[in-house]
């Protein structure tokens, strides 16, 4: 699967790192009960089909990005800003 | 007990060729309602019905598979059984599915094959060691055979490893369990299919569920490709799509789907008498009966329903291949496929009741769905049919990670896609 | 009076040169241009093996890829090679090859007695029987299936072939080097595109290789002399599509001369032009040796210059096996065609006539006769007239070869007009010619290429439009006309019928699968393992579908077809795995102070990755009596340690304060410039993640130090929350585990270390005080001295840039050598640390909370820090949670391990216990065993005996729950 | 003075047709970071023109500049940049990174065998310069002439990236 790094171009998935879920909304920084906490970090929409999920281009320029990706064909609708 | 197969029911056919074998399960049309409707016709679904009706006397019961039974992870998997846990509630729950597994030929009347031939796991620094023999003793401890190998036993049970100085991660010994070993994987989905089909259960292949009827708060049925089923009480067992399934009823899961690739060779002579597994990656290997090696390793990493894999995982597992037993340089691939792991957090699964009143959840299987299937189908029956977990899969809840209950037992972490 | 002979002319062989090759110790001869399958038949040798379960006796079905019957094994000692398709072995001078899966000989097989139980060993038998009297019965009948099951050895001597792997890059990848393939190649090529064309034959042209008409060999000549002259086309040979990934990724598997190269190639654009396979007929008896492909016996007749002896039957369902029967007879064969349709078209009945072949229409075969070699047919139909012969030439069709264009997950689907699967349809960027989407004939594959071409170039965004293709010079296409017979299978005839010739499948097996209810195709390969041989279902596939069909009352579109799964062919796992493999497999990982070590009788020990000083030869031969010594130099005098493995992040920007405020639990805002703080971070669920010191080098930079096992981690997590949620702050952060070397001087004289070390720098108490940092210049660079200790005596860390540090510990080890100063290892930097109750890897096992560790008290009340809402789960705060504690063992003689397992001291020894013990070592101090664990309760035990167990050794051993921090509690020794 | 050290003292030198693998060490490599423009025209003031893109290296006089991430620079030359504001946030790396000179025909083929990159002519030419991973770890490589490439590799690795370079160009040199 060739994943488009927005500062390299497209490189082969072995050289990147999954992120998870980028769906979910991160509670700011010193806010959210515990139950907002465990909602955001342990579960996942794990949808069959388009998906936005974290990668980090950890063997070239070691850059985070969010990607929108179908996971019922791994085809790459592309970078999420 | 099922019945009907043996020497005899074989020379019976093979002296009259003509006379037919009985169908191994029947194919009824579905009713419009029964008393537990079981989504999914893998191992796990098919197992929890036979154990419906066998231990709990529940016989109308429909298990609703949307392919061919045994269509997923069952007839995907490495075949590999162990009970190696050291969690408390883990070692318990797949201890009991090792005792199922050893009379489970019997009980189905259908040989699986159940072959005992031991699993070595191969430690590759000291430190590791410890962390198995820490795993041993809580074998031990628990009534479960295990023990301490050392490199030299290891080197005469298993004389084709790497034992050179090349070798980029030495053996320093291992952890054996005697009992562990394969199954063929393919016979338990049609074994559990055959013997549940004789007690009563309907198997309705070709049937996927598109939706649920829920009404304030419980499921009074599902409606799927041949037509709206009503049920009493409904389970899931569904494995990979466990989130695509739950969210029917409106629930979000601590679950993600990866995939995890499974490999095998063209067959050979015996060469490899033991499930191998490695410490320096996640690799293990056996020996079918057929003569070909059946080997995998990590999942690929990263969230997918494609049941195919990337090929930089495919050199990396080929690479621990040929790393850990040099012979297997030469052997040639056949075939190399994919499963959709339900992965968790923590690695461990879910058999429990869900916030939807008669609708259960059995799921999260990771890379362990297979040698939990007796158990699993066990103790999820018994769920459905008092509306309450039984004692050995009491920790198998919903809500154990906002209590803080994770069940562990690599000590990886909480992250689905490194489990 | 053997049944094949090679023609005195003709052939694409070399009748200039002879090669010797042995085939089971025997000696023959052949020519180059030979397979070992064209030179065994042209020696006569038709029965070459035994079939996997009946172990019936075998020759060749085919001449390529799709062989079930021909294996052998290939090479000697450790080039030996099991499995081998003889059909696919080029022959070469000194070839080895022998028989497999008969004893002791091919012609002469004691296994074969398995034909007398044949009845019983129907699919699936073993499904039904083996349950045996005991529970345990299948563990003593599995020995003997074993034995039987597998063809060829592997030999457990290391493999003398070389495997690589190379990535390349393509505009247009060409699978397969027929007229559909070539055109395709030379009208990209012709446009300026980046062409890599593969064909997994040892020559190009494909079906091409197999005809004798001059104006096809022109063509073919023609084309490949152009493709040759175009600089960015690139032609392979040997060289086998295997895969196709995601992202148009695939997998080329190409022999080489040491071995195999791996092509691992990324294409913008893909044709596919593998052509298609001929399907067997099924029928009874069907797999004599002399019973072959129509195609097969072309092959050798006009390729290797190999033809039956005397007399051939042809049966055929379509026209274009014909042109079999014609090229047989023009060389002096007598050709009978029992031909399964009512009437063939007219000109081939007029063509057979001039060739004086006899034609019996309407008549498949109904059986054939012979032990280990064809001596007759029965035809089916009125006539049932039985016809002598030496070969019967089969074709009951072509299947496309869709394997390649299904790994994408696209299924084929079945096309009634050529009774075949075709692909299921393409992906933008692929395109389909000749015979892989059912179209055959020269002229139309042709077009087909060139069309195929196109499409790629405009895929590739290529606007240049190529010169046109000028066809072959031969007459027009003529029509396939394939008429399938669609009577059901007629299982009561005596003989075996064979579906899949490996692996011994029968029509009736197919027939007891579909009694039994395995209707779908999936449960029908798996009950009878159809298609799971070693020619993977090539020549089977398709008839066992249709058969199941048939009996299901569905047309084989509705049965549909299995998964197609790479590889195309069996692959070697050393080629996928290629040079990554044994000291290649993982990268080493060398401190700057390797080679010191390496030079001063320092044993290693892998770390994760890493190559790490473990003891030294000064303090002893083995680690467990160095270790102790290298612990008394440390407590007693001075000792240096390597701890340049430490994961170093560089952490600047205006935000830096507020950033190490939020990953730690404890406080960091305030820390003052030139001071150090322990420091533990949490993930987001509360669980411990990583612990380190962190310095303070100036207002907007810090220098953190991780553990070694999770500076990868660390460094991720930390990018990970900068780039994707908190973008507000200003920070950046580098990796400097590389830049810097670490060295810690600890003991007693560790401060008169550094004094003869650095005589200008204020080593003093006052001048660099505990949890102090200061960074000094020294011998043309900066040394940063760091006052920490992780050994619990009076100790510091020196780091420098990496490049300097083997010359400033060889400057330390000179300068303190009154002291008496040497090296200690990793053995004794964990047992030090035990002794001072340090939490290390072993602890830090990702299940721990903070209060698991007794650090509770460090995470500040107010600051919100990472991990803070979820490190209160309810579970995670219960007293009775397994926390650390300090173990001293009470009896002397008894060994103390790590990974026991801890109880009360009444507690009946069987569960999980109350915890475990998670290190242990021997304390010089304390002169006995003592350990680090984790106990139900922590210290609220403390002074409590308590058992630890080791079930695997047998052993229990009595031990007191003291303070983890067994020496200098009130940290005297730190401040000194 | 303290005398330096490489993780390569240990490595021999590769000669063969058509490719050689050796050390080119003495660069002082610097990193530079910053937030907005800011930092970087005080970057430029001490090191020339910036590069506006990742993956080509400007080469100026003193230095050759490589924007490594939107807002991150290396400075490779004789010594480190010098008068930068407090803007930028510097990070020295000359010991960090060890640097290896892959010279000759097979010298794009070599480099084929260790990462997913189109080497070829028309894609990699000199100047530009890609960040990719080389047997597992992480690698920059620099084209600087059609058949002469600098791989900067991280120092604890250097070796091993040293020993895959030079087994990949002995199965090419023996024909496979």
């Amino acid at each position: 699967m060739k994943i488009p790094c927005p500062h390299c171009g497209e490189r082969d998935v072995s050289e990147f790192r999954y992120g998870g879920d980028a769906s979910r909304q991160r509670p700011a920084h010193g806010t959210g009960d515990l139950k907002a906490w465990h909602d955001y970090h342990f579960t996942f929409t794990n949808p069959k089909g388009p998906h936005t999920e974290h990668w980090q281009h950890v063997l070239g320029c070691r850059q985070w990005f969010r990607l929108s990706r179908n996971t019922a064909t791994n085809v790459i609708a592309g970078v999420v800003e | 007990m099922a019945k009907g197969y043996s020497v005899f029911s074989l020379l019976r056919h093979a002296l009259k060729p003509d006379s037919p074998w009985p169908m191994a399960w029947e194919k009824p049309t579905p009713r419009s309602s029964y008393d537990v409707v079981i989504i999914g016709g893998g191992g796990h679904g098919l197992a929890t019905a036979y154990y419906l009706a066998k231990n709990h006397g529940i016989t109308n019961v429909a298990v609703l598979e949307r392919n061919y039974i045994g269509s997923g992870n069952v007839g995907r998997n490495t075949t590999l059984i162990r009970s190696n846990y050291v969690i408390d509630g883990n070692t318990q729950f797949f201890e009991h599915s090792m005792k199922l597994w050893e009379g489970l030929s019997h009980e189905l009347n259908y040989n699986c094959m159940v072959s005992q031939r031991g699993q070595i796991v191969l430690a590759v620094s000291p430190v590791q060691l410890d962390v198995f023999a820490r795993r041993g003793n809580i074998m031990r401890l628990n009534g479960i055979d295990a023990e301490l190998l050392d490199r030299g036993e290891v080197q005469k049970l298993l004389p084709y490893l790497d034992y050179s100085k090349d070798a980029r991660f030495p053996i320093w010994g291992a952890i054996h369990q005697a009992r562990a070993g394969t199954v063929r994987h393919d016979a338990v989905a049609w074994g559990y299919a055959r013997a549940a089909s004789q007690l009563g259960v309907h198997i309705i292949e070709n049937c996927e569920v598109t939706g649920m009827v829920i009404d304030n708060g419980r499921i009074t049925g599902v409606d799927t490709t041949q037509g709206r089923i009503n049920a009493g009480k409904v389970g899931i067992a569904v494995a990979g799509h466990t989130s695509e399934v739950a969210r029917m009823a409106g629930l979000r899961l601590p679950v993600e789907s990866h995939i995890l690739q499974a490999f095998v060779t063209e067959a050979v002579k015996p060469i490899v008498h033991h499930v191998v597994s490695w410490g320096a990656e996640l690799f293990y290997l056996s020996q079918s009966d057929k003569g070909g090696l059946v080997f995998g390793g990590h999942i690929d990493g990263f969230n997918t329903y494609t049941q195919r894999g990337q090929l930089f995982k495919i050199q990396d597992v080929m690479q621990c291949a040929v790393s850990l037993m040099p012979f297997m340089s030469r052997m040639r691939l056949l075939r190399h496929w994919g499963g959709i792991q339900d992965m968790t957090p923590d690695g461990s699964p879910f058999i429990c009741r869900t916030p939807v009143r008669d609708l259960y959840l059995n799921g999260g299987w990771c890379y362990q769905g297979f040698k939990a299937t007796p158990a699993s189908g066990w103790t999820f029956a018994h769920t459905i049919a008092n509306d309450n977990e039984h004692d050995l899969n009491r920790c198998y809840s919903l809500d154990r990670f906002e209590k803080g209950r994770e069940l562990d037992d690599y000590g990886i972490g909480n992250w689905t896609y490194k489990q | 009076m053997t049944a094949f002979r090679r023609l005195p002319g003709g052939g694409r062989i070399d009748r200039s040169r002879t090669l010797g090759f042995t085939f089971d110790g025997q000696r023959l001869f052949g020519r180059p241009g030979d397979t070992l399958a064209s030179a065994l038949l042209a020696n006569g040798k038709l029965l070459v093996g035994r079939s996997f379960k009946y172990h019936r006796p075998r020759g060749f079905l085919s001449a390529g890829i799709e062989e079930p019957n021909g294996l052998f094994t290939i090479g000697e000692g450790n080039r030996a090679e099991p499995n081998i398709p003889g059909t696919m072995v080029p022959l070469s001078d000194g070839l080895v090859a022998r028989s497999q899966n008969a004893w002791p000989s091919p012609a002469f097989d004691l296994m074969a007695v398995n034909s007398i139980a044949a009845p019983i060993l129907g699919a699936g038998f073993y499904y039904k029987t083996f349950i045996g009297p005991f529970r345990k019965s299948w563990m003593f009948y599995e020995p003997f299936i074993r034995k039987a099951a597998g063809m060829g050895k592997a030999d457990a001597a290391p493999d003398g072939a070389r495997y690589d792997v190379e990535y390349g890059f393509t505009d247009v990848l060409v699978i397969g080097s027929g007229p559909a393939g070539l055109a395709a190649a030379l009208t990209a090529g012709r446009a300026g595109a980046k062409v890599l064309l593969a064909e997994q034959d040892s020559e190009l042209g494909g079906s091409l290789l197999a005809e004798t008409s001059e104006a096809l060999e022109r063509w073919r000549t023609d084309t490949l002399a152009e493709l040759r002259s175009l600089p960015r086309v690139t032609l392979l040979t040997r060289a086998t599509a295997q895969g196709i990934y995601d992202g148009n990724q695939v997998t080329v598997a190409q022999h080489v001369a040491q071995g195999q190269l791996l092509h691992v190639i990324r294409a913008r654009s893909i044709v596919h032009a593998a052509g298609s396979l001929e399907r067997p007929l099924v029928f009874s008896n069907n797999d004599r040796p002399g019973v072959m492909l129509s195609s097969a016996v072309r092959s050798y007749l006009n390729r290797h210059a190999v033809a039956p002896a005397e007399r051939a039957v042809l049966a055929t369902n379509n026209d274009a096996a014909y042109s079999t029967a014609f090229a047989l007879a023009e060389a002096g064969v007598a050709v009978t065609i029992a031909e399964e349709r009512m009437a063939p078209a007219g000109d081939l009945l007029a063509q057979a006539a001039a060739l004086g072949i006899a034609i019996f229409p309407n008549a498949g075969i109904a059986d054939t006769f012979g032990g280990s070699q064809l001596k007759a047919v029965r035809l089916k139909g009125r006539h049932s007239v039985t016809i002598d012969c030496d070969v019967l030439a089969v074709s009951g069709g072509w299947n496309p070869a869709v394997h390649l264009s299904s790994h994408g997950g696209i299924k084929p689907k079945y096309d009634p007009a050529i009774a075949a699967f075709v692909p299921g349809g393409f992906a933008e960027t692929h395109f389909g010619a000749g015979g892989t989407i059912g179209h055959f004939g020269w002229q139309a594959c042709v077009r087909d290429g060139e069309t195929a071409g196109k499409g790629a170039l405009a895929a590739c965004g290529i606007g240049k439009s190529p010169r046109a293709i000028d066809p072959p010079g031969v007459r027009d296409d003529r029509a396939y006309g394939i008429a399938v017979s669609r009577d059901p299978f007629d299982v009561s005839l005596p003989g075996k019928a064979f579906v899949d010739f490996q692996h011994d499948v029968t029509a009736k097996d197919i027939k007891v699968a579909h009694q039994e209810g395995f209707h779908s195709v999936e449960h029908l390969k798996r009950y009878t393992t159809l298609g799971m041989a070693t020619d993977q279902g090539k020549t089977s596939n398709v008839n066992a579908i249709a058969m199941m069909a048939g009996l299901r009352g569905i047309g084989p579109e509705a049965a549909g077809t299995t998964t197609f799964r790479p590889p195309f062919s069996p692959l070697t796992v050393g080629a996928l795995a290629g040079r990554s493999v044994g000291k290649h497999f993982r990268p080493v990982r060398r401190s700057p102070l390797h080679d010191w070590h390496a030079r001063n009788g320092c044993t290693f020990i892998e770390a994760g990755l890493w190559m790490r000083a473990w003891y030294y030869d000064w303090a002893g031969p083995t680690p467990e009596t160095a270790y102790v010594r290298e612990m008394e130099l440390v407590r007693k005098g001075v000792g240096i340690a390597d701890v340049s493995t430490l994961g170093k992040i560089d952490v600047q920007g205006p935000d830096a304060a507020e950033f190490l405020n939020r990953v730690y639990v404890n406080g960091f805002a305030k820390l003052p410039v030139g001071k150090a703080r322990y420091g533990v971070m949490l993930n987001d669920d509360g669980i411990v993640l990583d612990d380190g010191t962190t310095s303070r080098i100036s207002d907007t930079q810090f220098y953190m130090t991780t553990t070694t096992a999770q500076a990868g981690e660390v460094m991720s997590w930390l990018e990970y929350l900068l780039q994707c949620h908190w973008t507000d702050l200003k920070v950046h952060v580098a990796s400097l585990t590389d830049e810097w070397g670490g060295m810690a001087v600890s003991g007693p004289d560790s401060r008169k270390a550094l004094e003869l070390a650095f005589p200008e720098a204020d080593v003093s108490n006052e001048g660099l005080p505990y949890m102090g940092v200061k960074d000094i210049p020294f011998g043309g660079t900066t040394v940063r001295l760091m006052r920490l200790s992780f050994s619990g005596e009076l100790a510091y860390e020196v780091h420098c840039p990496a490049n300097f540090t083997i010359a400033l510990w060889e400057h330390i080890l000179q300068a303190a050598a009154p002291l008496g100063i040497r090296p200690y290892g990793l053995e004794a930097l964990a047992s030090l640390r035990i002794e001072k109750g340090h939490v290390a890897g072993l602890e830090l096992d990702h299940r721990n909370s903070l209060d698991d560790l007794g650090l509770g008290k460090m995470a500040a009340r107010e600051k919100p820090y990472i991990g803070k809402e979820l490190r209160f789960r309810e579970a995670m705060q219960a007293p009775d949670r397994w926390s650390l504690v300090g173990l001293e063992a009470l009896e002397p003689g008894k060994k103390l391990r790590g990974a026991s397992i801890l109880f009360a001291a009444d507690d009946e020894i069987k569960g999980h216990g109350r915890g475990y013990i998670t290190s242990v070592t021997w304390s010089t101090e304390l002169n006995r065993f003592i350990a680090l664990g984790l106990y139900q309760g922590g210290l609220r035990h403390e002074g409590e005996e308590i058992i630890a167990a080791f079930p695997l050794k047998n052993e229990q051993v009595r031990l007191r729950i003291v303070s983890p921090h067994f020496i200098d509690k009130e940290g005297t020794r730190l401040h000194a | 003075m303290l005398d330096a050290r490489s993780p390569l003292a240990s490595a021999y030198s590769f000669e063969a047709k058509d490719i050689a693998i050796r050390e080119e060490g003495g660069f002082t490599l610097t990193q530079v970071a910053g937030f907005g423009k800011g930092f970087e025209k005080s970057l430029a003031e001490a090191v020339g023109k910036l590069p506006a893109r990742i993956g080509v290296a400007q080469a100026n006089d003193a230095f050759t500049v490589l924007r490594i991430a939107p807002q991150q620079f290396w400075c490779v030359g004789e010594a480190a940049p010098a008068g930068l504001s407090g803007e930028c946030l510097i990070t020295p790396l000359s010991s960090g990174r060890c640097r290896i000179r892959v010279e000759g025909a097979h010298a794009r083929r070599t480099l084929a065998r260790g990462s997913a990159i189109d080497f070829d002519r028309s894609a990699f030419k000199p100047g530009q310069f890609v960040m990719t991973g080389i047997h597992h770890t992480p690698v920059l490589i620099h084209c600087v002439d059609a058949e002469v490439f600098h791989v900067y590799a991280m120092r604890t690795f250097a070796l091993a990236v040293w020993e895959w370079l030079v087994d990949a160009a002995e199965g090419l040199v023996a024909g496979n």
